[in-house]
Formats: structure tokens, sequence, C-alpha cells
């Protein structure tokens, strides 16, 4: 039989064993000064993930207090397993974003299958009905193999959970970049339909109440890093090695259904998810939470495998599983709701009055902590900062301006790049109607999924151009906020909230906390001036391959809303005879655009520079545009400028073309990557006034019968393509890229 | 005219088919759970999409061994409409309430989007509302929709003009283009393209509406012959 | 304890985009001799009960684990397996 | 022409939840000391040359068929046989 060789408390001290667990032996010595003894080895273990950076945002912490977090709309901040925001009616959304970067690196379809249901649970134990998902996405250039695998698998993954689970996925975005070649990102978000009434809080409260398990059994599985070198501590290393996250979206499904039965009743007190720390961070989080504490009985939780030691359960990640707090002598009333979809519901514990984190296992006490030590007492540290050097050499550069000789060819490779081209191959795997509210499929800017029984619906986008953030943290923050609002304003919904995915390197490097510290910066600046208060989010850290970071990465994930379903509006132009109209200023700003990976295959120079007050005004003006019914179409302009927007309004039409004229500079007024621009086509007997209800817009062209895009500039006429072929061009160039040979 | 919805675990398209009928068309339906083995009392009956079982072993044959299956065949038996969609016609087939049976697509992909399919048989009372050889517009969402038959189950379908919808441009490499077939009696109807889905103009199409449409007008008129 | 092993495979005549896709892959990858290349599904489980095991077996896989339509299916039986 | 049977199952300790969904069928349908239910692949395929099969066989499970953070495989090889 397997034998456990845990290490006594001595021995975790004398060989600074915690260390291996990730704690410093300034954190360890305050653990052993909040005991008044040394910590066991389980003990260690439950500080240590804790207390890791994943739960205790000790690096971040001091950087996400800079986020607004407040609003009308906002029920609930940052805090809980999901933010809320309020759309009326006595309903909310709960929303919010979760990386799964490292398990899509070593194993991608379970990586992103396990980061879908991740997600999913954190919103429906808020209460909320799932009702869509995104994902946001980034890749090395799929030109290896390895490359082509992880995307292929990751996207299975997320199709093979998200289908199955039966919340469509709505929306989402990907992005190739050399910096994600060893470290993909998988990001995704989740978004449910809640009555206000019915919010549930992760929270342990009432002396005596009963604790339940629900849902999948435990496993070795995800017990990371934190785990020692099984050589030295087991005989058989090999059965005890960590497993890979196995989903298994049909026992979600099955949890979804009897979680939103259960939060139907008042004998449910609490309910949250195992999620990052599994059963030590839910159950320690709801007891802290209600200020009371917590025993349980690890004999009695479902096991998977034989021999599992206190330690492994407390710190495995399998999936599917909740935790439940429920009014004593009132069990049956829930458990009889998971009976009927045969999951399994096991009373493990109780609420507790001494503030203790106690656990009992096979007769000993293995663990007996004050609970509010692990959640509040983690250290928070506030790193060193230091501007980069790249950052001054760009500063100091001129301006990047690209040699073009052949404007429409180049619009043709544009459109082939894998971060521009159509990302249809990717959502065609994804069910993206199931239960028939997704009005705005994947396809045009924001996703749009109407609210059943109300004239209303809400827009959803992710969002993020992390070569910008690279070439300026501050400015790129900016713009990744401003470019999701314009994205939910194009649609014709109201921003009313974000939730960010910070994914940046390693932040011991003082260049990296630098990148972090202003690209937040930029983006708290974005969301005051446009009123997207941050109401949740996830931080994932140490992205990096053989020490080279990635860009720094914080996506930003947006809800609006439609006041009316009449206002939702897509990209894609209506008719022939509309006028086309460009709202904002063109100036020459290349760095970091698609252009300057194209022809020089390197970001460099200065970012595109973002006023907050222009694009305020843009998008409010507008919103009450589209909400006025004056615009058929809108569209934002961002990787590869006015063309690519252009030929991305006529994809997907009834066989419609366009016909423009500009004035100015070619190469610019084409390609640059200019900030707060629409592009949005109006009926000729509208014109007038939309041009008089909105500041910098100017007719530009008109939609023609004939499916050919034509620009002239300057009366020379510098682009004249059919349709077909940017469209073949554009479709193709994912799935050609695929089948070469690596 | 009153629908059933049969809600198996893991089905997920159950709420949609329920709206489908009582909002878009505006009948009497209900969802059942698949445990309560009783079909009384039910003009109709809607099996849904989804992953029932998770799609383990193959899509719908956990499914087709529970005990509702038994009160299936006899309503099958006994005239009553039968729908199923998706999964719900994975369901029928693995039930051997259909013949045949579905493989994974040809390019081993889910697909989901809109496919225009022919209606090849407008004389079912599941299509009475179409025009013959009418085309439609209505979403698929499915990796496992490629419908396959032996060459003398395929003679008997079309002997017996069994096929109902095709596809205009196959998706996912079904025999003959087939994208739905009802048995010989006619009142057992599965296809794997959602109807349920294209039943509001704010959801891109209504052509599914008259599916619904032609159950509800068939189950009149046979009300008022009955009577 | 009784482990028993079931081998599903597809007919003889049902196509089969599975095994192409890997004999394309296979091929693409140099292994240019590889052919017919077919996926079945292996399904193990073991019997506490060691009454009439291949009775149940072949009875689950009519029932069951093998759809008639398009799979056939053989299984072996090791007795006595004690792990 | 030479016939290879590969079998990839799932590494101990590596949830199956298909397994487990078959496992939960095969009680409600009354088959009750049935346990332990693995689902896994069965690849076949032939060999036109017979050149060093084995070592192509284990190559290829490594490289493409199957994924070694979670699966084992097995091979068998029957020589010489004809159709
Ligand atoms: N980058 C961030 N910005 C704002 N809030 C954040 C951020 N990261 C995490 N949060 C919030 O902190 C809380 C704890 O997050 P987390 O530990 O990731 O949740 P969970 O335990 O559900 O995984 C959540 O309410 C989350 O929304
Ligand atoms: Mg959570």
């Amino acid at each position: 039989m397997l034998q456990t060789l845990e290490v006594s408390p001595e021995t975790i001290e004398r060989e600074k064993h915690y260390r291996e667990m990730g704690l410093s032996d300034q954190e360890y010595q305050s653990i052993v000064g909040i005991l008044g003894r040394r910590p066991n080895f389980t003990e260690t273990g439950i500080f240590s993930v804790m207390w890791s950076e994943h739960c205790s945002y000790k690096t971040s912490k001091p950087l996400l207090r800079k986020f607004p977090t407040e609003g009308q709309q906002v029920i609930q901040g940052p805090g809980e397993g999901a933010g809320i925001v309020d759309i009326g009616d006595g309903q909310a959304v709960a929303f919010k974003i979760e990386s799964h970067n490292h398990p899509s690196a070593v194993e991608p379809y379970q990586g992103a299958a396990t980061g879908v249901g991740g997600i999913i649970r954190d919103i429906f134990s808020m209460g909320a009905r799932p009702i869509a998902s995104l994902n946001s996405l980034r890749f090395g250039p799929l030109t290896t193999g390895r490359v082509k695998y992880l995307f292929d698998e990751v996207v299975h993954g997320i199709a093979g959970y998200g289908n199955c689970v039966g919340v469509p996925t709505v929306g989402g975005e990907i992005q190739f970049d050399a910096c994600y070649e060893g470290n993909p990102l998988v990001n995704a978000m989740c978004v449910g339909l809640i009555d206000q009434k019915d919010i549930q809080k992760g929270i342990a409260a009432g002396l005596g109440n009963t604790v339940l398990y629900v849902g999948s059994k435990t496993g070795r599985d995800g017990i990371h890093g934190a785990t020692f070198a099984s050589e030295d501590l087991t005989e058989d290393s090999e059965s005890k090695r960590s497993n890979v996250q196995v989903g298994d979206p049909f026992m979600e499904k099955l949890l979804i259904e009897a979680c939103l039965e259960a939060i139907k009743s008042d004998a449910l007190v609490g309910m949250q998810d195992m999620g990052a720390a599994g059963l030590t961070s839910s159950a320690s989080e709801m007891a802290s939470k209600a200020g009371m504490g917590m025993e349980m009985n690890l004999d009695l939780i479902p096991q998977r495998e034989a021999n599992m030691t206190a330690y492994e359960m407390m710190l495995s990640e399998s999936q599917e599983r909740m935790l439940l707090v429920v009014e004593k002598g009132r069990e049956h009333e829930i458990t009889s709701i998971f009976e009927k979809y045969q999951l399994e519901a096991v009373a493990v514990g109780q609420v507790t009055d001494d503030k203790q984190f106690r656990l009992l296992h096979q007769g000993k006490v293995v663990c007996d902590i004050p609970v509010d030590s692990l959640a509040e007492d983690a250290p928070v540290y506030n790193k060193p900062s230091q501007i980069p050097a790249y950052y001054e050499k760009f500063q100091a550069m001129p301006a990047y301006y690209p040699k073009v000789t052949n404007h429409g060819e180049l619009l043709e490779q544009l459109l082939a790049q894998p971060t521009i081209a159509s990302k249809e191959y990717v959502y065609d795997q994804y069910d993206s109607m199931v239960q028939a509210n997704t009005v705005v499929a994947p396809g045009s800017d924001a996703a749009v999924v109407r609210i059943r029984g109300y004239d209303k619906a809400i827009a959803i986008t992710t969002d993020c151009n992390a070569r910008y953030i690279y070439l300026d943290p501050e400015m790129g923050g900016k713009i990744a906020v401003a470019e999701a609002a314009r994205n939910i304003i194009a649609s014709g919904a109201k921003p009313l909230a974000l939730t960010d995915g910070l994914n940046f390197g390693n932040p011991d490097k003082p260049e990296n906390f630098w990148q972090m510290e202003k690209s937040v910066e930029g983006m708290a600046a974005a969301s005051l001036a446009l009123n997207t208060p941050v109401i949740s989010g996830n931080v994932s850290l140490y992205n990096e391959s053989n020490g080279q970071s990635i860009f720094p990465t914080p996506i930003v994930g947006m809800v609006g809303l439609h006041q009316s379903t009449k206002d939702i509006t897509t990209s894609h132009f209506k008719a022939s005879g509309d006028v086309i109209i460009l709202i904002g200023e063109t100036k020459p700003e290349f760095g970091g655009s698609e252009l300057q990976n194209l022809l020089e295959k390197q970001y460099y120079g200065k970012a595109p520079s973002i006023d907050l007050a222009i694009e305020q005004k843009h998008q409010n003006q507008l919103l009450s545009a589209i909400q006025k019914g004056l615009v058929k179409s809108a569209h934002d302009l961002s990787e590869g400028g006015l063309a690519v927007a252009l030929a991305e309004s006529l994809f997907s039409t009834k066989q419609l073309g366009a016909d423009v004229q500009l004035t100015g500079d070619a190469t610019t007024m084409l390609f640059s990557e200019s900030q707060s621009r629409f592009l949005i086509t109006v009926a000729p007997a509208d014109k007038k006034r939309v041009l008089a209800e909105i500041e910098d817009a100017a007719p530009i062209g008109t939609v023609t019968e004939t499916a050919d895009l034509k620009i002239t500039i300057n009366d020379n006429m510098l682009i004249s393509k059919p349709m077909t072929v940017l469209e073949s061009r554009w479709k193709g160039a994912i799935p050609c890229l695929l089948k070469s040979k690596a | 005219m009153k629908f059933a919805v049969i809600v198996f675990p893991g089905s997920n398209c159950d709420r949609d088919m329920y709206y489908a009928a009582k909002d878009a068309l505006g009948a009497e339906a209900e969802l059942v759970w698949y445990q309560d083995s009783s079909l009384e009392g039910y003009d109709a009956i809607l099996l849904p999409g989804g992953f029932s079982y998770g799609d383990y072993l193959r899509c719908g044959a956990i499914a087709s061994t529970s005990e509702i299956v038994k009160s299936l065949h006899r309503e099958a038996d006994r005239g009553t409409p039968i729908l199923g969609v998706c999964n719900g016609f994975q369901i029928l087939l693995e039930s051997g309430l259909l013949p045949g049976a579905l493989l994974r697509n040809k390019g081993l992909k889910f697909l989901c989007h809109h496919e225009h399919l022919v209606v090849r048989n407008n004389q079912t009372l599941f299509t009475s509302e179409y025009e013959k050889g009418q085309m439609i517009s209505i979403p698929i969402a499915h990796g496992e929709g490629n419908y396959f038959c032996d060459p003398t189950t395929l003679a008997q379908l079309k002997a017996n003009n069994q096929i109902v919808f095709t596809y205009q441009n196959n998706p996912n490499g079904s025999v003959e283009d087939i994208a739905g077939i009802v048995n010989e009696k006619g009142n057992v109807l599965g296809m794997m393209p959602h109807p349920e889905r294209a039943t509001e103009a704010i959801l891109g199409s209504e052509d599914g509406l008259n599916l619904f449409k032609s159950m509800l007008v068939n189950w009149r008129e046979s009300y008022v012959t009955n009577a | 304890m009784i482990k028993v092993n079931i081998h599903i495979t597809l007919k003889e005549g049902v196509l089969d985009p599975q095994g192409k896709a890997i004999e394309g892959s296979l091929n693409t990858l140099g292994y240019q001799g590889v052919e017919d290349v077919r996926v079945g599904k292996l399904i193990e489980m073991t019997f506490s009960d060691s009454e009439q095991v291949t009775e149940q077996v072949e009875q689950m896989c009519q029932k069951l684990l093998a759809n008639p339509v398009i799979e056939n299916y053989s299984y072996t039986i090791e007795e006595g397996v004690v792990q």
C-alpha cells in the first residue's frame, strides 16, 4: 500500500521545505507567529496556496486598488465569485474573466475546457444562469506544428466543453504574436443573468449549519508545483503524481441546473465553487467572509482515488465541485435536489463560531488555523518598478512611417494576416446560438444576447491590443478599455462595466512590474472616463518561456446594455446607396500596427495616442444617433485601419460594394491605426442629421450594388478589387495556414 | 394543443424548444423530466437537442436506454406526433424509432451556422405548411450529424418518401444530403437542424416556425375529424 | 475480480473520417506504408461478481455498448485478475 | 501485409467522465457488479511494408496517436496477415 511520508513540522522548518511550496522564509515565520507553533505539512500547504499570487494577489493588490470599482450600475464589485451590474427590471448580469494559461500550455484541450468550466462555475455559484461565454486567446505565429496543435486543441477544448454545457460561445478574440509562442494565453469569460433577489453570496453563516460537498469526487488533479518533489517523499512517486485536470461538462450541466434550483430554497445559506486551491479556498473564504469558523471531516470527502492524504484533498483542483452551506436540519431539502440530478451531495462539516479552520482526518486534527489569517493576513508586496530601456528608446525614435508601393496588394496581405483574418474556422465550432437568445453571433463587433421577455439586450466583448501596451503600457491600457467600449457602442449598447484578465510576465523583474503598473493606471483612467467600473477580474503572472516575457496583455471583458432591441446594430453595410461616414481624425500612427508587423516583423516606436475626452465624445454622439434610429451599420476601426474596416463591413453582406473617396496621405488614410474612430453607414435621407449630431464625422463614400471595393485618394484610384477576391484571402487565411506543412 | 418537451440529463435545447412551442407558436408546452415516464395527455412530443449524458459512448445511446423511451414507443405506435431535433434525432435513431445512425461530421469538427434546407416532402404532419421544394434557412449545431444507413434502408426511405429535408450544401457528409427523415407511418420526424432556433425574426430566421405550425394545423384537423 | 476488454469497431462499409484523418497525418509525417486506419473504442471494466459474465457482456454490448447499425464488437474476459 | 492494433488508454488517476457515465448507465440497466469502466481508443492499421514496423508504431504513438500527458499506449503486431 502506498505510504505517504509527510515530513514533520521540524523538518519543514529545518530543511526549508516550505520554499518548494512557494513560501518565503519571511512568510513562513509569520505563519509560525500566527499559529504560535510550527505548521504541519497540511497546514503549510494550505497557507502556501492561500498566500499564492493566484489566491492572495499579494503582488497585484496595490495595483488593483487603482481601479474604479463603483458606479450607480454596480451591485457587486470585486470580492465575490463574479461582479454584478444592474440591467433594470429587477434583473442583473454577473460576469467575470479567468485565465487558464499554464494548464493550456501543458494539455491544451483539457486546459481550455477546464478554463471554460471554471468560469461558468464562478457565475452560477452567484445564483446566475450562464447565458454567454467568450474567450480571448493568444498564440505564437501559426507556422510551427506545435502552435497549430495548441491552437486547434484549445479551440476544440472550448467547443467541447461550452457546447456540451449549453452556454453559447458568442464571441472572443484571437491574436498571434511571437511572444506567445511558448506561453499561449487562454482567458475565458462568462456572463450570467440573475434576478436581483436571487443573488447568492459565498458565505458560511449560522453556527452549526451544515457544510455540503457537491459534485465530482476529489482526485489528485492539479496539485501543481506546490508539492514536494515526489521522489523524496513517497515509495511510489508515479501514482502520487498530480494529474492533469480533466473537465466533465456533462457533470457541470447537471450542477448548473441543480444549483440554480437550490438557490430558490431558503434552506441554502451560501454557495461557492471550488476553483483555484479547491476545497481550501472555497471553505476558508466562505467562513472568513461570514466571520465564522468551519470544521470538516476529510474522511467524508468523496474521493476518486485510494489513500489520499489531507494535503492532497485540500490542494486538489478536481473540477466540477461546489461547496454549499445549508441550514441545519434542512439538509434534505437541498440534497434531494441534487439526488434528482444524480449528483453526490455529502455533509462534510459544520459552521463553527471560533473562527478556526479545523480539519479532521482519520481521527486526528490535521489543520487548525485561524481562518482569517488565510484570507486576510497574506502579505502584500510593493515590488520595485523600473522603466525598461526599450521604452525610452522607442519614445525617442522618430515616428515609424511605412513605405508602401502597392496599396491594393497590401490590403490583401493585411486581410490574410491571421490576427485580422476571419475567425470563422474557430467560431463555426462553437455553438453560438443555444438558448435561442443570440441576436448578434460572432462575426460583428460585440456579441448581442437578448433578454427573453423584455425589449432589451446585452452586448459583450473582449479586447486587448497588447502591441500598443508593450510599446506604451499606459497609453495601451487606455486604448484597451476604450476599444472594448467602442465595440459595445458600435453594437448600439451603453457600456456598463468591465472585467479584466491581467496577463503579465514575471513581476519580480522591475521592468515587468512597471508595465503592470502603467497599464493598470491607463486602464483605470479610461474606466473612469468612460464610466465602466471594474467589477471583477483575474491576475495571471509569470507568463514567460525561455526567460522571455509575453507582451503585457491585460484583457478587457466588457458588458453593455441595449435599452431596446431596436438599437441593435451590426458592422455590416446594409444597402446600396447608403452613405459611408468616417468618425474621428486619422493621423499617421503606425507604431504597433498590423502593417508594422507585416512589413517589419517586429514592433517599435510609439503606440497610437488616445484622448479620452474625444473618445467619450465620439462614443456618446454615435450611441445617441444609433438610439435615434439614424445608423444602419457601425464598426470600430482597429487593426489594419480604415481599409480593413471597409472590407470587413462588406464581407458577408448580400454582395455589396463600396465606392470611397479620400484625401490626404494614402498610406495614413488607408492603414493608420489612429484611435477613437468609427465607420458607419446611414440612409441618404439621414446624412445631414447625422453629420449635425456627430462632430468629427465626414462622408467618405457610398455603398454600391457592384461588389467591388473602390478607393480613390486625391482623385487617384488606388484600390479596386472584387469583394470575392478580398473575401477569399480573408476567409482562407487561417485554414490555409493550418493545412500547410509545418 | 399541448406539447411535452422531454428533458434528459444533459439536454440543453429543452427551454429553446419549450419557448418555440409556447411563445413563438402560442401553444401549451411543458418540460417533462425523463424520469416522469408517463406521456399521457400530450398531443405531441418534442425531443430537444443538447448532449444527453454528455454524448458519452455515442450520442443519444445512454438516453435511449431510459424508461421513458418505452412510453415513446407506445406513443409512436399510437400515432402521436414526435419530433426529435439534433440530440433528439440521435435518440430516436438509437431507440430504433427511426432507421439509420449518425456518424461524426465528415470534417470531424462541430459546425454551427445557418444552412439551407430543401423541403423534399411537404405531405407530412410536420411540413404541410411548407411548399414542396421550398428552400429554408435553419441553423445547425452538431458534431455528429452525418446520417448513415445501409443501401436497403436508403432505398426504403426513398420509396416511402421518408426523406423530408435535405441540405442544399451538405455540411457533414450525410448520405443523399439527408437532414431529416420520418418513420413509415409519418408521425415521427428526426432532423439535425434546429427549427426551434429559427422561430423569431430577431434570431435571424423564422423559417422554422412553419414546422411547428404544421403540427398545430394537423392536430386541429385531426381533432375536427375525430370529433 | 474479472477484467473484461470490449473492442468496438466500425463495420466495413461505414466511413471512418477519423481514421482517414489519422492516416493522412501519418502519411504527411512520413509513414508511407500505413493503410486502412480505422478507429474504434476500447471499453475496459471489471466485474466484482463472476457469475454469467459472458452472458452479461454479450447483452450489454447488444443493448448499449455497440450500435449494430454501424458497429461490431468483440471482447476478452480475463478471469481471476488480482491487483 | 502486417496488421497493427494500437490500444490507447487513459492513465491511472486521470478522470474518465465517459467511463463514469457508461458505468452509471450499466448499473441502472441492472448490471450491478460492473466497476471501473474506462474508455480508450482502438486504432487498427495495416502496413504494406514490413520493415521496422515496431519502431514506426512506437514513434507514431509517441508523436501523434497518444497524448503522453494523459494517455498510455500499447500495441500488438500480427505479421503476415492475409485477407
Ligand atoms: N484584475 C482584477 N481586477 C479586479 N478584480 C479582480 C482582479 N483580479 C481578481 N479580482 C477579483 O478578486 C476576487 C477574487 O478573485 P479570484 O480569486 O480570481 O476568484 P475565484 O476565487 O473565484 O477564482 C474576485 O471578485 C475577482 O473579481
Ligand atoms: Mg470563484
